[in-house]
């Protein structure tokens, strides 16, 4: 029995748990300590990643777990993770640790707000730690469709509208999806009996090279609606907008990342070719994705669409830097996942905090909050720095990966795309200061706002855990980026050995 | 006996039946005339069965048992439509069916 | 060679000051937390100052070359094969002597500061940020490559940031200054970034030492045009420099360092004068020989925009009214001579002296023009006021403070035996070997100089009797002695042999004043001091007058030639009304409308087949019997 | 001759008293049009001499249902009541459809040319009917027989709950 198991049971007995839970108090506390109990979980599998890699272990995936569930179809219950899938587990644990924290004074309904949350969180552990396509996409179900409840039952303004558009446009990429992963099926083998979903031997597979053309698109457009990909990115700022505030850090913060993981996990992986051939219109997407997001970003008036729109520039650079498909570019897409994943939890737990005391959303309308919420203030300007890229925090670390890697390839296009995609800093500290000189800064506007609190301890937690995991990777990298490394070589290989057969 | 009739005659006159039991059950607003266009439907079928087990098979009894059949789904169909029809008659006062439009749309 | 590892702890102290202070400042007592930021500055002063002695002279042997040393190195981040970004402390003899300057300049500020902050609310918060600036700019200056440069030129910036909106309770134009400089200067890294990826991809290597090396890759590879007649290098290198023009405030990137004065005075004397606009300096110095050696092109583009910032600014600073912009100004005509000098020089030897007058020329402005802001700040503290116009005859009032504020403009002006007329001397002889006209505008500059430092200098202590609501009254010590060694300073540190440690190649090479440069330079300096003493020491009429028949240029020069007008215009007009809001727009009405209108053209087809579903039992019969007959026609009879 | 006289009379009556029914907008006249149309195929049966048919077909339709739907339209409308008909544009619409599909129908039949069976003709009698009807063995049809008995308590049981007037609507 692997201990990935332990990342579906856990969520399922803490379900369980709330269940027999009556009203706030307690089912906030069982939720903490089932949500605790899985980040330390994740921390343990980090360390246990590293002992086992230390020890030369050298299987691509380790702590595999394999059990058949739908003979027919050769369908699996297969299990494994390998340095990216590590990291992306570490990092759900902390933002679903602070999701709940953020949610400490939900009223309505606390109960099933909880297991929604809880529901969705296990979808995303599932699918980072699924080898098996079928699994994965289940679980990547399970994540999406809690979203529509959470936001349609506990949202804000135009809820329903939010909630169905999210869902349906998801709903719509999951369509896609479904088409590309069962073309992927249906070619995994050359002998019709032995079809598999299973990722690691699909890879040892060619899928010939027509089939890929036709199916790349659909996989990675499947994934790119959940990453925010232009123009499929429009659900982002009206369901963040809706959403209570741990919804948007999940949904954010890791939910977003399926996209960016999948995208590059299976269909550059298995269909190396078709993205060699087809990466140029992507990449010019997600080009415009990471300027045009900058640049709605700084004339909204909304802090959450402040955010979101900030979420779909740097999304868009996730996907940007996987098609750059060269070791250190999708390297930086990783720790950009990881950074831009901790820092919009980190926003828009903030931002929930911001408006439950001043219960407006507008920056015009605030003003001067610095003095009477230090705390909050100082986390927000952390927060910010670190979104527009400062050292010492990781938006730095993964954007400058993502940079030198781009332009270390060889073809004049993407380094000057890269250029392009560069030129979203400078927008970046545009929206960012102008949030922080409005909002902090300066005198304030309404007297109701000189009575607020200050952050409460559960507040701090929430965002003292987040603000603790950006540090940490920006100040000492390393660690994190050779973890990634190890488990990139087999997939920069195939592409390697693949790019070469088919260019000449 | 039957030699100078084909067996196309019966069969035309079923299909004639067939056709005008329909054409009732197109033009009729009334439930329990259309009730009648279909034992009209129903009785040009049994015509065919007959004709065909009389014309090509005449060794086999099949034809009978599926008249028998049929003539006993007719006789519960038409009681159970009549208790039916008694019932929205009561409930509409009228047992015109463009009256009777409540599970639309 | 002596080891130098321990000058990890020059950046590092004020780093854990920064810590400490930021996290536990606002519990502590107010002095108890400017202690210990001046202390722990105190001790990297200390080390700083031990560094380059043993560097200098007692660690070396008299009459070999200076070389760099990696003291201390680790990975931080692994790239590729080839790219790997270290941190690190590289020892030479430029790194030495910024880790002097800004020590002392640091030192002096913070001791300063405890004095001018005195009863702020924000005063640990205060000294926090200046450690963090202290630790960002040590760390800048002792990167072993360019990307820890990169690195700690960012923190910088945000440090920058940081202490100019540090009155952001206050004063909306602190918040929207702040802003601005750190978006300008944002916008100059990015030609920064660009440069460096550049650069790397045609050298595989970060490293300063490889780089720097005159027989290494980077330098071996600079031939052939790439695009539009440079080389790629080239190309690298003029972004590199676009990055160095916007932290250094060179045309047309300055327009933040004037609103930057909105900061703390102590701030303006520490970030905006002595240390981190002259980084742009420091980075040419550093990447010097990859200059020099493999692409003078952009060292001419150096020069010259080094030349034409040094006039510009210097004629805006003749019209400013507010004491701390016209030091701004000077600031920037001062960086634009030390560009120039660097723009102008050779490598190696005699030829490279252009490259010691400009470090020379950075250390002596770091003196003085701290003390000048520093002053500027005693006399803001004792009128409460910017404007030049609120003051006038202080020099009773003020006896420190105008002294040592004499002393300093006397030192700017480049009057022997001052510091200032050393170091300028060297680069109007740099200049003069090198470019005739750059000469002709620098020596116009040295005079325009004298003018406008005399003008305030006169302007604050002579001048009208203005009359004061409370009278002005002398700084305390603790203000007034940073100035004394300040102006001790400017006075003797035109005699330190530079030329002997500090030079591009290491070698050091003999050098004696030119006199046939000097002796019109400082002829000049006394003109505009003459000029300034007819026009400002007695209150008149003259200057308006004068002021009135240069009309335009006068109303140019006092606008600062419109550059803010033009940035706004792009900015607001442009950026904002033509891009953005139009690209919001389109997001939420062409992008978002799509996906609207697919979900209401699904509503409108539903709703148009719903209408089939009408309830009536015989249009159902009627379709069924019609689709029952299509259907056996199309199968029996057609198919 | 008799038979085939016979066959026109009965067919005659079969197509004029359809079309009577279908069209006669008085209800009550259009149940015993029905009669007379199932009395006549009755007579067909008779003419094929299935007799036992003949006379479930008397018994059963002409004698039950006809009844049943005699009895229902005098519970459910007045004698003078004329039978709402289609528009004019409907039954037109109606007819086309119908002719088109009679008329595609009789093609189909009356080209095809069917192969009567030459052999001898075995004369069942009503005693060889009512033995397979229950007979489980081979050619046996028992089943069908037991599931019609059930389809018919089931729909006698349906009727009845259907047709039962609501208790709770009393109240």
């Amino acid at each position: 029995m692997s201990i990935l198991n332990l990342f579906i049971i856990i969520p399922i007995l803490t379900v369980g748990a709330i269940l027999l839970t009556r009203d706030l108090k307690h089912s906030r506390l069982v939720s903490a300590i089932g949500m605790g109990v899985q980040m330390i979980l994740s921390f343990v599998l980090v360390y246990l990643y590293l002992t086992e890699r230390a020890a030369g272990n050298t299987a691509t995936m380790l702590f595999t777990y394999d059990a058949l569930w739908f003979p027919t179809l050769n369908i699996h219950y297969a299990l494994g993770v390998d340095g990216i899938s590590v990291a992306m587990i570490a990092l759900t644990g902390i933002v679903v640790f602070a999701g709940i924290f953020a949610s400490w004074k939900m009223t309505h309904l606390p109960r099933e707000f909880f297991i929604s949350l809880i529901i969705l969180a296990s979808g995303v552990f599932g699918f980072f730690i699924s080898i098996d396509l079928f699994t994965m996409f289940l679980f990547y179900e399970l994540a999406v469709i809690p979203m529509y409840l959470l936001i349609g039952i506990w949202g804000s303004g135009p809820k329903e509208y939010s909630a169905m558009k999210l869902t349906l446009m998801l709903m719509a990429g999951s369509a896609l999806l479904l088409v590309g992963l069962l073309g992927i099926y249906f070619f995994s083998s050359p002998d019709p009996h032995a079809l598999t979903f299973n990722l690691m031997e699909i890879s040892k597979v060619r899928i010939p090279i027509h089939m890929q053309r036709f199916l790349f698109p659909f996989t990675f457009v499947g994934f790119g609606i959940l990453g925010a990909l232009f123009p499929f990115h429009t659900w982002s700022p009206d369901g963040h907008a809706s959403a209570p505030t741990a919804v948007s850090m999940l949904h954010a913060g890791v939910l977003m990342k399926l996209g960016g993981y999948g995208a590059f996990r299976v269909a550059i992986f298995l269909m190396p070719e078709a993205a060699h051939e087809q990466a140029w219109i992507f990449l010019i997407l997600t080009a415009i994705s990471v300027v045009y997001g900058a640049f709605s970003a700084i004339v909204q008036t909304d802090l959450k669409y402040i955010n979101a729109y900030s979420s779909v520039s740097h999304c868009g650079l996730v996907l940007f830097a996987v098609l750059m498909m060269n070791q250190t570019a999708m390297n930086g897409a990783i720790v950009q996942m990881i950074s831009h994943g901790l820092m919009t939890a980190l926003f828009f737990a903030l931002i929930g905090m911001i408006y439950g005391r001043t219960h407006t959303r507008l920056i015009n309308e605030m003003g001067g909050l610095m003095k009477v919420i230090p705390f909050l203030g100082v986390v927000y300007v952390i927060a910010g720095l670190a979104s527009l890229g400062l050292p010492g925090f990781s938006g730095f670390v993964a954007e400058m990966i993502i940079f030198i890697g781009a332009f270390q390839h060889v073809d004049v296009f993407h380094r000057v795309i890269t250029i392009v995609a560069a030129s979203s800093i400078v927008i970046t500290a545009v929206y960012i200061l102008r949030v922080v000189g409005i909002l902090l800064m300066g005198p304030i506007k309404n007297d109701h706002f000189l009575h607020l609190d200050d952050a409460k301890w559960y507040e701090r937690i929430s965002t003292i855990s987040l603000v603790l995991a950006i540090t940490a990777i920006g100040l000492a990298p390393y660690w994190l980026t050779n973890m990634i490394d190890y488990s990139l070589a087999p997939i920069v290989e195939k592409l390697a050995a693949i790019q070469l057969t088919s260019l000449f | 006996m039957i030699q100078n009739i084909p067996l196309s005659y019966f069969l035309t006159i079923s299909t004639l039946m067939f056709f005008l039991g329909i054409y009732g059950f197109l033009t009729r607003r009334n439930l329990i005339t259309m009730l009648m266009s279909v034992e009209l439907i129903l009785n040009s079928v049994n015509i065919n069965f007959v004709a065909f087990n009389k014309y090509l098979y005449p060794q086999q009894l099949q034809g009978h048992f599926f008249i028998l059949i049929i003539i006993a789904v007719a006789a519960a169909e038409a009681a159970v439509a009549i208790a039916i029809i008694i019932n929205i008659y009561r409930n509409f006062k009228s047992i015109d069916v463009e009256n009777v439009d409540e599970m639309k749309y | 060679m002596a080891d130098f590892t321990y000058t990890l702890l020059i950046p590092l102290i004020p780093f854990f000051t920064f810590l400490l202070l930021g996290l536990a400042g606002h519990k502590m007592k107010p002095i108890m937390a400017g202690l210990i930021g001046t202390s722990g500055l105190g001790a990297s002063a200390i080390l700083a100052y031990s560094a380059a002695i043993s560097y200098f002279w007692t660690g070396h042997s008299a009459g070999t070359p200076y070389t760099s040393i990696k003291a201390f190195e680790i990975p931080w981040l692994h790239l590729t094969d080839k790219l790997t970004i270290h941190l690190g402390v590289l020892i030479d003899p430029i790194s030495v002597m910024m880790l002097v300057v800004i020590t002392t300049v640091s030192l002096m500020v913070h001791i300063y500061s405890i004095g001018y902050m005195k009863g702020d609310t924000g005063f640990s918060r205060f000294f926090s940020f200046l450690s963090l600036f202290s630790f960002s700019m040590l760390g800048l200056v002792l990167a072993t490559n360019i990307f820890q440069m990169y690195i700690f030129w960012e923190l910088v910036g945000v440090s920058s940031f940081l202490l100019i909106g540090y009155y952001y309770y206050e004063k909306p134009s602190a918040v929207a200054a702040s802003k601005k400089a750190f978006i300008v200067t944002r916008f100059a890294d990015l030609g920064f970034l660009i440069g460096i990826l550049m650069l790397s991809f045609n050298t595989g290597t970060f490293d300063f030492q490889t780089l720097t090396d005159p027989h290494g890759p980077a330098i071996a590879q600079a031939g052939g045009a790439a695009f539009m007649g440079l080389s790629l290098l080239t190309w690298s290198l003029i972004f590199i420099f676009v990055g160095g023009a916007g932290k250094s405030a060179m045309f047309p990137f300055h327009i933040w360092l004037p609103d930057a004065m909105e900061g703390p005075t102590p701030v303006s004397a520490l970030i905006h004068a002595a240390t981190m606009v002259v980084a742009g300096v420091y980075l040419v110095a550093r990447l010097f020989p990859v200059f020099a050696l493999g692409a003078p092109d952009a060292l001419y583009v150096v020069a010259w925009i080094g030349g034409f910032s040094s006039l510009f600014a210097a004629v805006i600073a003749c019209t400013q009214t507010d004491i701390k912009r016209v030091l701004a100004f000077s600031t920037m005509s001062q960086i634009g001579y030390m560009m120039l000098a660097l723009g102008v020089s050779g490598y190696g030897g005699e030829e490279g002296l252009g490259f010691m007058a400009s470090n020379f020329h950075l250390f002596t402005h770091a003196m003085f023009k701290a003390l000048l802001f520093l002053g500027a700040g005693a006399v803001i503290h004792a009128v409460h006021s910017n404007e030049i116009g609120d003051m006038g005859n202080l020099r009773k009032f003020l006896p420190v403070t105008h002294i040592t504020f004499l002393i300093a403009c006397l030192t700017i002006a480049g009057i022997p035996p001052f510091s200032g007329f050393f170091s300028k001397d060297e680069i109007l002889v740099a200049a003069f070997h090198s470019n005739k006209l750059l000469f002709a505008i620098e020596y116009l500059v040295a005079g325009l100089t004298a003018f406008y430092m005399f003008r305030l200098y006169y302007g604050i202590f002579w001048g009208k009797n203005t009359h004061y609501h409370h009278t002005p009254h002398e700084a305390p010590k603790v203000m007034t002695i940073p100035l004394m060694i300040l102006a001790f300073g400017s006075v003797f540190a035109g005699f330190l042999p530079f030329h002997d440690l500090v030079t591009s190649d290491g070698k050091g090479f003999e050098s004696a004043i030119d006199w046939f440069v000097a002796i019109p330079s400082v002829l000049i300096g006394v003109v505009g001091i003459v000029i300034a003493t007819i026009l400002y020491k007695k209150e008149s009429a003259m200057p308006d007058r004068i002021a009135g028949s240069l009309k335009y240029l006068h109303r140019w020069a006092h606008r600062k030639f419109y550059i803010d007008e033009v940035y706004l215009f792009v900015t607001r007009k442009i950026i904002f009304r033509y891009i953005s809001v139009p690209i919001a727009w389109f997001d939420r009405h062409i992008v978002d409308g799509t996906m609207n209108g697919i979900a209401g053209m699904t509503v409108y087809a539903a709703y148009a087949v719903k209408g089939l579903q009408s309830g009536k039992l015989h249009q159902y019969a009627f379709v069924f019997v019609s689709g029952a007959v299509i259907l056996v026609l199309i199968f029996v009879y057609l198919v | 001759m008799l038979n085939e006289v016979m066959f026109y009379l009965f067919a005659l009556v079969i197509l004029v008293f359809s079309v009577m029914t279908v069209i006669t907008r008085r209800i009550l006249r259009a149940a015993v049009y029905l009669l007379f149309v199932l009395v006549s195929t009755a007579g067909l049966y008779f003419m094929l001499s299935y007799n036992f048919l003949a006379a479930v077909q008397l018994t059963v339709y002409a004698g039950g249902i006809v009844v049943l739907v005699i009895f229902s339209i005098l519970l459910t409308s007045h004698l003078s009541e004329r039978a709402a008909m289609a528009s004019m544009k409907e039954s037109l619409l109606s007819a086309l459809a119908t002719v088109a599909g009679a008329a595609l129908t009789l093609m189909t039949i009356l080209r095809y040319g069917f192969t009567p069976n030459q052999g001898a003709d075995p004369h069942y009698t009503i005693t060889d009917v009512g033995t397979a009807l229950v007979s489980y063995k081979r050619d046996g049809y028992a089943l069908p027989f037991e599931v019609v008995s059930i389809l018919l308590l089931a729909a006698m049981i349906g009727a009845i709950v259907v047709a039962k007037k609501e208790r709770t609507l009393k109240k």
